[in-house]
């Protein structure tokens, strides 16, 4: 019974933390995105204007939810439901600190992709039950936008799963004792960071709302307190898109004084340098968001169908060969037990030497590319340019 | 019991992750106003409101897309294993691991060749 | 306490018995396919579950088993909704009786 | 157990309920969402078997790619999703095949083999295979990896024949 009351109340707090921490995170949205347009943002509620997400979750309660006529009810209402959830869920097994977790299931990093795909049935869900073409066109793409980047996305997220030898979370941050990831796995950590950005649905992707130019995307029916949730769902995962970066590629809670086996005060300075690490990233994707104009959707699609899959692909190959040439010339070392610096430097050397290598190809090949089909375009103008009038 | 240690917190957050977003949900249902009117209830639309159901032709791009999504995800069956068991492969192993790769990167080959990646 | 074979077996065999009556009385083809579906899901369930109680076998045959029909699941869903696309653009219609070219 | 019990008769229910519902919804995009609250009852039931890989992977797979892919076809086809009469003529011959089954399974093999009469047959112990087993059974070279590649081969063939098949051209 005693173990079963704690469960719940460890269930409870990491179920609650991302929701509790959406509410800062609206306010430092706004804030960043202010200062980054040379504006002043939210100022008027409390210091800073830091109350204004409170404010604002207080006005969608009072707000008239109105369900439009024809729509499914039942469906209607479960898609926010659900669109929340697989965020919450995710948050299930991703480690704090060493010995802060929710759930440390062996197959974390499956589990949190598996649930996340849940997010993608919401946004068809909510799509379709507003009786509404514009909807279900917005979702349509979303759909297509999100199932697209999701190849990348795993297949970027399979290399630290490849170094670490675990799908568990924990067991992914302890092998990154020695190396961080990003070390030996630049380009998947790049291709995870931006096909993550696209997951969430953000500018340069966002062109599922659009929010300049359409009126919305796939939840243009829902108002009130359910609208607000999809938003909520959105700043949560953006978030822990950051987290999953930090724990994936850049060692996670690992940091100057923190020892793997926990005490206090490894598992304090674990999540401070937890957080440090996912406020930067955090920070990035906004950055992005306000900076990168909006893609169109068939260079969206390009760009993931030729550009990150390929490579992610190529990639994969490179470093699983280079992984085995090391496992079989006896230089690579088993990260889960002996991962100091000194025994994990001449393995990441080369795996980073064919990181950059696939980097250089890459270049070589679109750059003899968009020569060649610039020289096309040059010598049809000169055709044109100098074709006999007659 | 070791599968219920592990996946019985799971089955909780299944609980919480329902219960934290509906009860928003509930409490605006209680406090919210709530008026409707036939202008209000219409659909989102421009103009005229749609007589009958939604009704609209879509493209098979979007089928096309989710086939070539669905392919990749199960491969994700088999590399997952894979890449986990990778420190105790053979080098036999690997090159079958190698192999499946190859082979789906064909499919993708194709899909590019046929262009039907581009989108109309 | 453990839960008896026999219970999963009986889950399974509901599952297949629903999908079986939804391949032969639903008339559109897509709800025919989800029928499939739910049928190749009951077999997984079976195997699955015949892998966990089994005595005398400890390979993971039952698991690896189950992640090939997975695939069988996946292709068969693809080409199956493919073709139902493929007719319905031809003959305007799903419905399984009307695309009756090779009957007798 | 009473919690493991719990959690089977939870997970049988959304699993029957659910394909019952697949086949009794008239709205088709009604149906394919039964079918994924089917499919997640399954996957609990896989949890329970203690294969939790295979449980993320039906998530992963069923729901969020061949659900998808049945509302799109869903969607393509979208002038049938209400057919005014969802059965065909012969769907009492079905009911009965598939009640006929039913007991057959149960009556027939389930019970007389592993039910009642039979020592009731447990699993060897609670701790089972990991994924990284399956991965070993999967490549080497006394284990599944014929069966491996020629999945590979399958999944190529069969996302071809889709894009052939499903092209407008």
């Amino acid at each position: 019974m005693a173990s079963f009351l704690t469960t719940l109340l460890v269930v409870a707090i990491v179920a609650t933390t991302p929701l509790v921490l959406a509410i800062p995170l609206i306010w430092i949205e706004r804030k960043v995105a202010a200062r980054i347009q040379d504006r002043l943002g939210p100022n008027r509620v409390g210091p800073w204007g830091i109350i204004q997400p409170i404010a604002d979750a207080i006005k969608l309660i009072g707000k008239e939810d109105i369900t439009p006529a024809g729509t499914d009810k039942v469906v209607y209402n479960l898609a926010p439901i659900v669109a929340v959830a697989s965020v919450v869920l995710m948050w299930a097994c991703i480690p704090f600190a060493p010995n802060l977790i929710g759930v440390d299931l062996e197959i974390g990093v499956l589990y949190i992709v598996s649930v996340a795909s849940l997010g993608t049935m919401a946004i068809m869900m909510a799509g379709w039950s507003g009786n509404n073409k514009y909807a279900l066109l917005g979702a349509f793409r979303v759909v297509a936008q999100l199932v697209s980047y999701e190849v990348p996305l795993v297949l970027s997220l399979l290399i630290p799963v490849l170094l670490a030898g675990s799908m568990g979370m924990q067991d992914i941050v302890t092998a990154q004792q020695g190396m961080w990831f990003i070390f030996m796995a630049p380009v998947a950590a790049l291709i995870f960071f931006i096909s993550a950005q696209a997951e969430t649905g953000r500018a340069p992707f966002d062109l599922l709302e659009a929010e300049s130019e359409l009126v919305a995307g796939f939840n243009i029916e829902y108002s009130g307190m359910k609208f607000g949730l999809f938003f909520a769902g959105e700043f949560v995962h953006v978030l822990t898109n950051g987290v999953l970066i930090a724990h994936l590629f850049v060692g996670g809670w690992w940091g100057l004084g923190v020892s793997a086996e926990g005490g206090i005060l490894s598992n304090v300075l674990g999540l401070i340098y937890l957080v440090i690490k996912t406020t930067i990233f955090y920070f990035i994707s906004l950055w992005l968001r306000n900076t990168l104009p909006r893609v169109r959707i068939d260079q969206l699609m390009n760009f993931n169908w030729k550009f990150l899959v390929p490579i992610s692909v190529a990639n994969l190959v490179i470093t699983s060969l280079l992984l085995k040439i090391s496992q079989v010339a006896g230089f690579a070392v088993d990260l889960t037990t002996n991962a100091s610096f000194t025994a994990a430097l001449p393995m990441t050397l080369l795996l980073l030497g064919g990181n950059i290598a696939l980097i250089l190809g890459v270049i070589a090949i679109y750059g003899f590319n968009i020569r060649r089909d610039r020289v096309q375009e040059e010598a049809q103008a000169e055709a044109i340019a100098h074709a006999p009038s007659h | 019991m070791n599968i219920l240690n592990q996946w019985g917190p799971i089955g909780l957050f299944m609980v919480f992750a329902i219960v934290l977003p509906a009860a928003p949900i509930l409490v605006a249902a209680i406090f919210a106003p709530r008026k409707p009117n036939d202008i209000k209830l219409q659909t989102y639309e421009c103009g005229v409101e749609t007589v009958g159901d939604t009704w609209v032709q879509f493209k098979v791009q979007y089928y096309i897309y989710a086939i070539v999504f669905l392919v990749f995800d199960v491969e994700m069956i088999f590399l997952l294993p894979w890449a986990i068991a990778f420190n105790e492969l053979s080098f036999f192993a690997f090159g079958a691991g190698f192999l499946f790769i190859f082979l789906l990167t064909d499919a993708l080959v194709y899909a590019w060749r046929k262009q039907a990646l581009e989108w109309h | 306490m453990v839960i008896p074979l026999w219970m999963y077996l009986i889950v399974a065999a509901s599952i297949f018995s629903i999908g079986v009556f939804a391949v032969l009385a639903r008339r559109n083809a897509v709800a025919v396919l989800m029928g499939i579906e739910l049928m190749l899901n009951a077999v997984n369930v079976n195997l699955v579950a015949f892998w966990r109680y089994s005595t005398t076998d400890s390979s993971m045959g039952g698991q690896v088993f189950a992640a090939f029909l997975f695939v069988v699941a996946a292709a068969e869903a693809a080409v199956g909704l493919a073709i139902v696309i493929a007719v319905y653009r031809n003959r305007r219609s799903v419905i399984v009786e009307d695309v009756d070219m090779l009957r007798w | 157990m009473v919690v493991q019990y719990l959690a089977f008769v939870i997970f049988s229910a959304f699993a029957i309920i659910g394909a019952a519902m697949v086949v009794w919804s008239r709205n088709l995009v009604h149906s394919a969402l039964f079918l994924v609250m089917s499919l997640f009852g399954v996957a609990g039931l896989f949890i329970l078997l203690s294969a939790p890989f295979l449980a993320a992977i039906q998530v992963l797979v069923y729901i969020g790619a061949i659900a998808i892919l049945i509302i799109f076809a869903v969607m393509l086809t979208r002038s049938m999703t209400a057919i005014r009469e969802p059965f065909n003529a012969q769907s009492w011959l079905g009911a009965v095949i598939g009640a006929v089954l039913f007991v057959a399974l149960v009556a027939g093999m389930i019970l007389p083999v592993w039910g009642w009469g039979s020592l009731p047959t447990l699993p060897q112990s609670d701790v089972v295979g990991t994924t990284r087993d399956i991965g070993i059974a999967l490549v080497s070279a006394d284990g599944y990896v014929l069966p491996f590649e020629v999945a590979s081969l399958l999944l190529t063939a069969a996302m071809v024949g889709a894009i052939v098949i499903a092209r407008e051209d």
